[in-house]
């Protein structure tokens, strides 16, 4: 516990985190970038899990474990997405989402 | 007594038809005409021994002619109406009969000289015999809608005899006309004939004719409009009639249907089809006497009438030999249609009855022979138009002769056959209506008149340059010719009034002197007039064309009818009624249908692009989704 | 196998036997061996079913039922009357003269083929069945072969007109499926269990206010098919773009299964709904049957000009149907008969005069009678037939149907039957218009030497002519065994 | 004091996130991301996780970022000016933004949580222990998933990366 900190402020910095990550998502144009807003993403949530364990429930750990699998989890997405990144952009010399349309239609 | 054996009278020459018509490119055209012939001789020889035995050996009942009938059902509508096929021999039909095999038999006899060398000789003689077949049945009916039945099949042997010569626009278009006019007609028979069949329960015509009977006593159970439902029923069958009949104002199809061979024309066109009106109303005279008093039958005396007189006027001014001789039949059938109407029932009152009857017989005779003369001189000629003819007495005595018989009986001049049965006709019209009288006198001296203008133009008058030299006919031609000259002048000798009467009970008819010089008199002016007018080319004609002027125009225009039809079916039917009917199934109806379709397609072209490919505009679109959905939800569980 | 299951069993081995054929030859040659068969089962059935009917008083006869799908108290029940023994045997013939059409169909012979039966494998179904849902099920097969049948072997803008005529008819089968859930779950309204069984519905009394929920809804639902005004747009699109022998099909064959529909489902299922809707269905009937021959005059595609008469021809089946009595029910049967055959004829002679000048249009095509007398002859003689001309079936049809309608006295049915009377004189109007332009008139020099017919078509041609006239000048047992089926019906109505 | 070490934490985390997410130059973007996730291991340490702190500082900052920042050099110039997305789209995902914070705060804040009051830190060895643990509650299993997830991946990404066959194929083929 923060002293001083009710779980209701910490929540709502991870909402704006998480929206904020949203907002990145949305508009970024280069997939590094859409990568970067998918961390900010992943980490409002892992903050979640670590202060709800902490403020509610504070004899157990799931809450600091799922951190820490969320974090390894996004460790090794972001590798495989930035191995998928290289790749594209040695197919079409481009990270651009406009150049990474094939869905359409 | 057993009459069975006459269905082979329209059965053999159906046979005819068939085996014609299905071999028509394997059997040489000498051996067709001579099935055909034998054919129809048959059935001739089968009528005649009908009426014989008919006439002569069949004991009358009460002194009435007794209705023989032999029927079996051809299909069922409800438990109790049905329609049946069968033969009706009663005087009328057999008169019938003798008409129709007599005629059609000439007329075959004729068309093997006249069509020679035609390269549809056997189908001609195909369709011959299918006519034949349809109005024997028509003839033979039992019931009405037997008789509806058969009188389709007349209106369509009709169509196929008039444009026999496909090629011609004109004879197409006259076919077309003469069958959608009679279709036209037959729609209110149709009508009738079932409200008949509704409203009595039947079709039969010896439970509907029965004078005492269920049908004609009760006639005011119904009424429509003021009028018993029946006496509707009778106007629309004899519309029907009128449109067979060529009475005005269905009468127009019948000039044009002269596009057909000229035998054809003789045939359907002046002897036989063209009365079948005739023959339906005197079929159902009793419906027509009783119900309402004789209400339908007022209108089929005026109309007649005015058929009568309004035919004789254009027939006047007509250059076509065959269109003169046409409205001369529309003419004479007005005048059987108006002593139908004027004719009373029983005994002595049903002259006009008997007199209709017996002009049919005598009518048949020398129109057909008037036709078959014209076609005889179209055939030496190779012209329809008066004005191409003249002095042909020199090249074609035997048709001379016979067709100045026949002229003489259409006049009325004793004592050939017309004079006998018009005199019985304006006896009847006498006793009935004065102007009825009047009408039918002065349609007697036009038809002198026009008859003999005909006759003076063709066989007299002017000397014509002929291209080929004209010369008479062979002798398969002229036979009938002679045949028919003689049946015309001693036809009217039949004590008719032995055999064919209002209520089937013979009785003595005997001349009205003053009547019948009053008519004879009339007669023979016209014959003068057009003795003075035709004999030699002269300037009264012309003279009388002018002094008549627009009238005149109007006359020969056939009083603009045609145009006036055509008004109605090509500019309002066509371009008022289908053509919008056209665009609206294009522009409304479907244009509605492919526009769900198009509309759908419409659409999902509008919502493809919200599949831009762009996952993030997915991202956004499942976001904003979650954030509604919450918003919403949060909404409703809120308390 | 019981008598009636082998309609379905055999056209399904024509097919498998198809895919074994190689090329145009061995194709068509076992279509028209399955097709034969299928024809000399008909007439067998013809035969057994009045023989059965004389000791069998059943509604239907040769009945069979087998569970389907048990859940939902589904069934294969299967039974004919003589309604569903005659529209058999008009199927029969015209998939069999539809064969000889396509003799010579050069493209993809084995698939048309195919597709072609397992058209007929739909009506068959259709025709035999007693349960809905088996019923719909076969209507479906019937429905959907012709979409591939006109998009691939069409003329014309012919996606377009498969497009639409499958969606029109799906949207109606769409509706119709509401129609006949509505009925189903109505069908325990006695406290009975579910049923699709056509026969144990027609015991229950259906509630008056589903009746009249659920009428509309099934009535159009088939009636589309039939092609009811306003829903009939989809026929002459379709029709001008089908190949010969879809045509004849479609509009011989298929098109009855929406008169038949709403006799043996609307009409017997929901009588009082029947009642009480058949005012509107009388007018828009009747308009149909006025307003599709007064389409006809003005079309100059021989195609279109039939497809309106269809429309015409059909809204008096279904006029008949609305009239709820048993003279105007035989006209309607007698009509779908008829009609079946003539159009079929109808498109027949049309594809035959089609392949040999390449054009359709009336005004181009003229003087055929001397050039192809066969063929244009016969064509008179359907146009004849299809003008009511007594001597053929259209006249016994017609005249059965004007007589039941006339048995209604009231202003209403009388105005509406006599507009549908007058129908039969704008009927001549086209169709005499037609004769005198295409077969009649001078000969044109592009048609001088047209091929002679060929023997498969002249089969082809013979086999619906003879029906026509058959059931023209002999129309009393046929009328008879009708109305023999038709009295269990009636009395629902009678009510 | 922890209270201002928190807003202080909370300012740096959303602004430096929100300027992440708003550069304009990529390396700059990733340099405001990294602030952004030590801004986290701080609020982590705050909250007594210390070792999900250091894990957050190890694998975040110390691996995803400098992956992340090789990958930019390896496809970027570095003063690139990033491309943007037109304004329509950037409102719209403002307001899906800003709506879905206010309906997420919405419902925090009328949400009654049962805070309970400790301060105990929780030590490496428990988490070692749970981790590891085979008996109730324990997350061995999990722990083995994302083991073989990990190696998964890392195979995974460098088959991806490396595969140069295809990429010759593919213009082989262009």
């Amino acid at each position: 516990m923060i002293l001083g900190v009710s779980i209701y402020e910490i929540l709502s910095l991870t909402t704006i985190l998480f929206f904020i990550g949203i907002y990145g998502f949305f508009t970024r144009k280069n997939l590094i970038s859409v990568l970067m807003s998918i961390e900010l993403i992943l980490n409002a949530t892992v903050i979640n899990f670590v202060v709800i364990n902490k403020y509610m429930f504070p004899e157990k750990l799931e809450g600091a474990i799922f951190g820490i699998f969320i974090i390894a989890v996004a460790a090794a997405e972001t590798a495989l997405a930035i191995a998928i990144i290289i790749n594209l952009y040695r197919q079409i010399t481009s990270v651009e989402v406009d150049d990474t349309t094939t869905l359409k239609y | 007594m057993n009459f069975s054996y006459t269905i082979l009278i329209p059965l053999i020459p159906f046979v005819v038809f068939l085996i014609l018509g299905l071999n028509h490119k394997r059997i040489k055209p000498a051996v067709s005409g001579y099935i055909g012939v034998f054919g129809l001789m048959a059935s001739a020889f089968l009528s005649y021994f009908t009426a014989y035995k008919y006439f002569f050996t069949v004991p009358k009942i009460d002194g009435i002619y007794q209705q023989i009938t032999h029927k079996t059902v051809w299909m069922n509508f409800t438990d109790t109406l049905h329609i049946d096929m069968g033969v009706l021999i009663d005087p009328i039909s057999i008169m019938m009969l003798i008409v129709v095999t007599t005629i059609s038999l000439l007329v075959h006899i004729y068309s093997r000289g006249y069509m020679k060398g035609d390269p549809g000789y056997t189908k001609f003689f195909a369709f011959l015999g299918l006519f034949t077949f349809s109005m024997l049945g028509l003839v033979l009916a039992t019931n009405l809608f037997q008789i509806y039945i058969f009188w389709e099949l007349v209106g369509v042997s009709s169509f196929l005899l008039i444009g026999y010569y496909y090629t011609k626009p004109s004879a197409i278009i006259a076919a077309k006309k003469a069958f959608i006019v009679t279709r036209f007609a037959d729609l209110f028979f149709l009508i009738g004939i079932i409200t008949i069949g509704f409203y009595t329960g039947t079709f039969d015509f010896e439970t509907l004719n029965d004078p005492t009977g269920e049908v004609i006593t009760n006639w005011a159970s119904t009424s429509f409009m003021g009028l018993s439902v029946l006496t509707w029923a009778l106007i629309l069958i004899f519309i029907g009639g009128a449109g067979k009949s060529a009475m005005f104002p269905l009468h127009i199809w019948l000039p044009d249907a002269m596009e057909g061979p000229t035998p054809v024309s003789a045939l359907i066109h002046a002897a036989t089809m063209v009365v079948a009106g005739v023959y339906l109303v005197a079929r159902l005279f009793p419906m027509y006497y009783f119900i309402e008093d004789g209400f339908a039958l007022n209108i089929v005396a005026y109309v007649g009438g005015f058929s009568s007189l309004f035919a004789a006027i254009i027939a006047i001014t007509q250059k076509d030999i065959k269109r003169v001789l046409a409205f001369s039949t529309m003419s004479q059938i007005g005048y059987m249609m108006m002593a139908l109407g004027v004719s009373g029932y029983d005994g002595h009152e049903g002259v006009g009855y008997m007199a209709s009857m017996f002009h049919l017989f005598t009518h048949s005779m020398f129109k057909a022979l008037l036709f078959l003369g014209a076609g005889s001189v179209i055939h030496a000629v190779h012209s329809n138009m008066m004005g191409d003819m003249g002095n042909l007495k020199k090249y074609m005595p035997i048709t001379n002769i016979t067709f100045l018989i026949a002229a003489f009986a259409i006049a009325g001049v004793p004592p050939f056959a017309g004079f006998w049965s018009k005199d019985e006709i304006l006896v009847a019209a006498f006793e009935y209506s004065k102007p009825l009288y009047a009408v039918g006198l002065i349609v007697a001296g036009l038809t002198a008149f026009y008859m003999f203008r005909l006759y003076f133009s063709i066989f007299h008058g002017k000397k014509t340059a002929y291209k080929h030299t004209p010369h008479e006919a062979p002798a398969s031609m002229t036979f009938p010719l002679l045949f028919l000259a003689v049946m015309s002048v001693v036809a009217g000798f039949i004590p008719f009034s032995n055999f064919v009467t209002a209520n089937k009970e013979p009785f003595e008819a005997h001349l009205n002197y003053p009547l019948a010089a009053i008519a004879v008199a009339t007669g023979l002016i016209g014959i003068i007039l057009a003795y003075v007018f035709y004999k030699n080319p002269t300037e009264y004609p012309a003279k009388c064309r002018k002094a008549f002027g627009s009238f005149y125009k109007w006359a020969y225009a056939k009083f603009y009818m045609d145009e006036l039809y055509f008004f109605v079916t090509r500019k309002i039917i066509f371009n008022c009624v289908s053509q919008p009917i056209a665009w609206f199934d294009k522009n409304v109806i479907d244009a509605f249908m492919e526009g769900i379709g198009s509309g759908t397609l419409k659409a999902s072209e509008k919502t493809k692009k919200m599949q831009s490919g762009y996952f993030q505009d997915y991202a956004m679109a499942f976001v904003g989704g979650v954030v509604v959905i919450s918003i919403v939800l949060i909404y409703i569980f809120k308390n | 196998m019981d008598i009636l299951s082998l309609f379905v069993v055999v056209p399904v081995i024509t097919i498998l036997a198809l895919f074994l054929a190689k090329g145009l030859k061995q194709s068509r040659i076992v279509a028209m061996a399955g097709s034969l068969v299928q024809l000399a089962m008909a007439f067998h059935l013809v035969y057994a079913y009045v023989k059965e009917r004389a000791i069998n008083d059943d509604i239907m006869v040769f009945m069979r039922d087998v569970v389907w799908y048990e859940d939902f108290n589904i069934h294969y029940a299967i039974g004919v009357d003589g309604i569903s023994v005659a529209l058999i045997t008009l199927t029969a013939i015209v998939v069999l003269a539809g064969v000889f059409i396509s003799w010579m169909m050069e493209d993809l012979p084995k698939e048309f083929f195919v597709s072609l039966i397992v058209l007929a494998t739909g009506v068959y179904g259709f025709f035999i069945s007693i349960d809905l849902f088996t019923m719909f099920v076969f209507y479906e097969i019937a429905v959907i072969p012709m979409y591939l049948l006109i998009g691939i072997w069409g003329t014309g803008p012919k996606e377009h007109a498969a497009m639409k005529l499958t969606l029109m008819l799906m949207g109606a089968s769409a509706v119709l499926l509401v129609g006949i859930l509505g009925i189903y779950l109505n069908s325990n309204a006695d406290g009975g269990p579910l049923t699709f069984n056509i026969l144990e519905i027609a015991q229950v009394n259906i509630p008056f206010a589903a009746q009249q929920l659920f009428f509309p809804l099934t009535f159009i639902g088939f009636a589309v098919l039939g092609a009811l005004f306003p829903f009939h747009t989809w026929s002459p699109d379709g029709h001008a773009s089908a190949p010969t022998a879809v045509s004849m099909l479609h509009a011989g064959v298929l098109m009855k299964l929406g008169g038949y529909g709403v006799f043996r489902v609307a009409m017997f299922l929901l009588p009082e709904g029947a009642m009480d809707w058949s005012w509107f269905f009388i007018i828009l009937s009747a308009t149909g049957v006025i307003y599709g021959a007064l389409g006809a005059v003005r079309q100059t595609d021989l195609k279109y000009i039939n497809a309106y008469s269809s429309v015409s021809h059909l809204g008096m089946v279904l006029f008949a149907l609305l009239m709820l009595n048993k003279t105007a029910w035989t006209g309607a049967i007698l009509q779908s008969l008829s009609h079946g055959f003539m159009t079929a004829l109808f498109f027949a002679l049309i594809g035959m005069i089609y392949g040999r000048t390449k054009t359709r249009d009336i005004y181009k095509l003229g003087g055929l009678l001397k050039v192809i007398p066969f063929i244009s002859v016969v064509y008179v003689i359907a146009g004849m037939a299809s003008l009511g001309l007594p001597g053929f079936s259209g006249f016994t049809a017609e005249m059965n149907i004007f007589v039941g309608a006339f048995q209604h006295t009231d202003m209403f049915h009388r105005v509406a039957t006599i507009v549908s009377i007058s129908a039969i004189v704008v009927t001549a109007v086209y169709i005499l218009r037609v004769i005198g332009l295409m077969l009649m008139g001078p000969v044109k020099s592009e048609f001088k030497d047209l091929p002679k017919v060929r023997w498969y078509e002249v089969t082809g041609i013979l086999l619906l002519l003879i029906p026509i006239t058959a059931l023209g000048v002999a129309p009393l047992w046929i009328s008879d065994l009708i109305m023999e089926s038709i009295k269990p019906f009636i009395q629902g109505v009678i009510q | 004091m922890e209270q201002i070490i928190f807003y202080i934490l909370a300012v740096v985390i959303i602004g430096m996130a929100f300027a992440s997410v708003t550069s304009k130059k990529m390396l700059r973007s990733v340099i405001y991301l990294l602030f952004v996730l030590m801004g986290i291991a701080g609020l982590y340490f705050l909250l007594d996780y210390n070792f999900l702190a250091a894990v957050q500082l190890t694998v975040y900052a110390g691996g995803v970022i400098v992956l992340v920042i090789f990958s930019v050099f390896l496809i970027h110039h570095l003063e690139m000016e990033l491309e943007m997305a037109n304004l329509r789209k950037k409102i719209i995902a403002a307001l899906i933004s800003i709506g879905g914070i206010a309906t997420f705060l919405w419902v925090i804040w009328n949400h009654h949580f049962n805070v309970v009051e400790n301060y105990n830190a929780i030590e490496v060895r428990d988490i070692g222990l749970k981790l590891l643990s085979t008996g109730d509650g324990g997350f061995i299993l999990p722990f083995e998933v994302i083991s073989i997830l990990l190696l998964a991946a890392m195979i995974g990404a460098i088959i991806v990366a490396k595969s140069n066959k295809l990429t010759d194929k593919n213009e082989a083929q262009s």
